[in-house]
């Protein structure tokens, strides 16, 4: 299914959990933030949260910044 | 006192005074080294997009979190709500609680919207964040933002980036003396002396960026603030002389040669 | 080129670009203290009468010779002729060829007479001396000292002992400018950050003695000293960032959520 | 018979040398200058330098300046 | 354009840029002179309590009406609704729908409380008020007041009475390029240069009062501003060379002998 | 006593303390437009070769003498025997024994060089000239000027024509304590508020050419530099309010409802 | 009947108008402003509007402020 | 005769006095100064004085400066 990733549309298969969608980035979880459509997702909820077609996906970590 | 007790903020102690902010630097390695030489403990990072081509490296891979606390700001959001939001994406991250509180009013001046951020303050202090605003040289919304839970307060000297210095030393020593919570000049600092007349107008720490950052050589610059900010607050501890308008000699005149 | 060799005078080169004075302490052991904690490698004297009580200590217990070089001056003195006749004596004393040398024209300012000045720095010159003179901040009179032999310059910042900074920084740039030989800006510090904007200029040394002999805490103030010195030193060598009217963010817009 | 000594008039031996004088005083030579009625009088010449009556003597060392 | 059309403020035009005080003068006969040397057209008052023993004279006996505007102050408010209630007894007083909208945050520095002042802005716009705020020297209040139909923002230069100038003459110039109604500089001004320096940024009016009603001859010193504010509004009509670091000639060598 | 009595140099009074160059306008008639709305009595006019091509028009055609005394000077000059001859060639041409003497000592900064002008006052004043040096802001020369019989003191503000403002007030008002003659500030002036602080010092007067003939309108700052100059002046008379670090309001409390 | 006027009190006949004290003060009334407990009193209303024993009132001008 | 006027060479009558050069030159006398080989020539002597070949001859006036 077609979800948007950091305002980029990518595929990916049904059902997608976050952690599956995060491992599948290779993102490691304990550095990152999620939210979709406009919900952060609490990282204890990464297994259960699963995507739905759709979904705008934000996943954030810390840059460089003043 | 402002300046007597070591920094304190929330319930962290930092020896150094000095808040280093990581972006504008050539490289990570350049980043690294001059965190090394400012000596600072708590450093600055902004909320972003993680980039998912595996082109760039991570900034958290140059800061070992054993020696620099994170500083998360909200840098870019121009309402209570959208900073309260990345403040929340921040702590989400999960290496701290803490939040520079940023809430821009516009964005050539990239002074604060004071009214949104005092907004923004207590929403995120009843949600239990370490709250340290970046506000204006004003003691009245100083005051209210201790008031309203800041762990500190961050007025600025200059705005941002413009290495304009203290433009009004007078309304940060009024500010320090009418607040109890930290006090941290944050923006404005061009060179060392900038940071110096911080400290020995009593402020409890200093926060930079560009100007360490943007520096022709910045390790070199971020030593020499490392020393500026600790003889500026050592002046401040030493207590200077009075100014006066003539002379007095520092060798007397008893002894010479009739 | 200023500011980048290190400080050489005469032949002698000096790892401290801060010069103390040792006039005005409470009492030596203080005095001792600070010039430690100054870390400065030279210390200014004057030539006055033995005090022939033995009551009285002696200065000289309280510096170590292999510690400091000394530089004796000629305060006090309203004339070439004076000025001179007391550099032979701090010169027959023996222990130093320098001198700080310093012809008086008014003693509520203590401002120099520069035409007695030239006058005895010539003499001096001629006469095997190493002549650092005490100026204004006239960059003429300060190559005119040059082309006379000094073996550098130091200007004024404010008057002796006022502690009002760098009053015309303006033309103590264009000394730097003008001249090749060291130039220390002595007098008018008042406090750390003075001594670190002079050192932003580009000067090789400060000289100072009231700012810290007369802070409530000498000791702590000649530390800040030291430090403030080192950072306006390795800031004007770092390069700072240029002074730009408007802000510069230092965290970019670019990865936020749209 | 009398010398004025750094402004206070004295009482020493006739014929005292410069030398003679510092020892009396109690003085190390190697950190005093000593002026004659104007004239700076070299270390090497205190042993032969003889004061004579009425002669200013002044013996000047380092104190603390700036 | 600031400071080129003629000083509008609702829909009354004023030939004077320099708007006074009537308080703190020794008796109303000086304030009378003082106003008249002073040129100006607007003079502000406070609303308070009538004495009802006939023994003082009435402050009004000395203002000629026809002569000058009242602008009615809300001096000693706190709170946005005590501002309130004041512009609205100066309103029933019956001579002027414009106020002067003070509310005070700070007892020592007099410093508005910029919450509550737009609050009461906003409120007393909608009761057909022509509002001129007295704020600080943040250009995003300053555009919230002007958003919230203030007729005119007047921010300070230093604190009320201080007569520290204008401490921080780049946020006034801000202030002049974010917002298109009249900025009058309020508060701060000492001596005469300092009402020329808030002309000359391009402000289009100043307000003073203790700079007059506090100077040793005070109806010169009305004089001295009104020539003052004219010097400076003409300076910046006229447009000042830039600075420069070093010299240029005012006379050629050219047609010397050779 | 300095700027009390009217300005008088030599035996003659003037009515306004400002004098203006007349070099660097784009056109004559701008010139003497500019001179008519300064208010000034003493124009400065430099010694130079006659053209001998009749294309030029003369530069005395343009000045009322009537109206305005000549000031000479001996700009161009490097030695005191080259500004002696300038000086003697001046008086000549047979309008004026006054002249404005300078002797330069750097091109670049075009700062006197004090040792050739003290010598040129000397041997013009035995001459029977009535000497006007342009020096720096050194006490102790403006003294040894006064004492070599100049008729007045011009210490610089800043660099000739650099705009720069006053530098370093506290020097010129160290030199109106110290010397009897009038004081000009002379060079440096670059707005109106310039003028205007040189007069609140005290001083008896400001000489300008390049803010008047440089500025983008140069007969409006012509007469924005009258008026500076007169509001000095007056605000020096009137005795300004002292600097306070605190508010002090110019509204009394009493008087509000309870 | 007891009123208070500018915080002293004050006796005034019964059913005294606000007219009817400003008169009795002495006071112009197209410069005063008048506030009877609280409320402010608008001129038009000044014949009509009748005091209560126990009124705090109020009656302000314009005095020297800055 | 040549002589050399404000830096450029000139043919002039012989024995030509100041007084005669300046006429020739429309030059208005009580505006001038003039210079003769580095010597002043007063005003009183622009009748006498004579010029000679190779006189380096400086007319000025009063022109625009600061």
């Amino acid at each position: 299914m077609q979800i948007t990733l950091n305002g980029k549309s990518r595929e990916v298969a049904d059902a997608t959990t976050v952690k599956a969608l995060l491992d599948e980035l290779g993102l490691h979880a304990m550095r990152v933030a999620v939210q979709v459509n406009l919900d952060i997702i609490k990282r204890e909820q990464y297994e259960s949260a699963v995507l739905n077609a759709g979904d705008k996906v934000e996943v954030l970590t810390f840059m460089a910044g003043g | 006192m402002h300046g007597h007790a070591p920094l304190k903020i929330g319930d962290k102690e930092f020896d150094s005074r000095l808040i280093v902010g990581t972006g504008k630097y050539s490289d990570f390695p350049t980043m690294q080294k001059a965190l090394e030489a400012s000596g600072t403990n708590m450093v600055t990072v902004a909320v972003r997009r993680v980039n998912l081509d595996r082109t760039q490296e991570s900034l958290l891979d140059y800061i070992d979190l054993k020696r620099y606390a994170l500083l998360p700001n909200t840098a870019g959001c121009y309402s209570a709500d959208e900073a309260v939001k990345y403040a929340r994406l921040a702590r989400e991250v999960g290496m701290s609680n803490m939040v520079k509180l940023e809430v821009i009013g516009d964005q050539r001046t990239l002074f604060p919207d004071n009214e949104e951020l005092l907004k923004a303050t207590k929403i995120l202090v009843k949600d239990g964040f370490i709250v340290l605003p970046y506000t204006n040289d004003d003691p009245i919304m100083a005051k209210k933002l201790e008031d309203a839970g800041a762990a500190a307060v961050m007025p600025l000297g200059a705005p941002i980036g413009s290495g304009l210095g203290i433009r009004n030393p007078h309304n940060i020593l009024i500010i320090l003396q009418t607040i109890k919570v930290p006090v941290i000049v944050d923006a404005g600092v061009g060179t060392a002396s900038d940071a110096a007349i911080a400290m020995e107008l009593g402020s409890d720490g200093v926060l930079m960026n560009t100007a360490i950052a943007g520096a022709k050589d910045p390790i070199k610059m971020a030593e020499a603030m490392r020393k500026a900010v600790e003889a500026g607050h050592l002046a401040f501890l030493a207590g200077r002389i009075p100014r006066k308008s003539y002379a007095s000699a520092s060798t007397t005149m008893e002894g010479m040669i009739e």
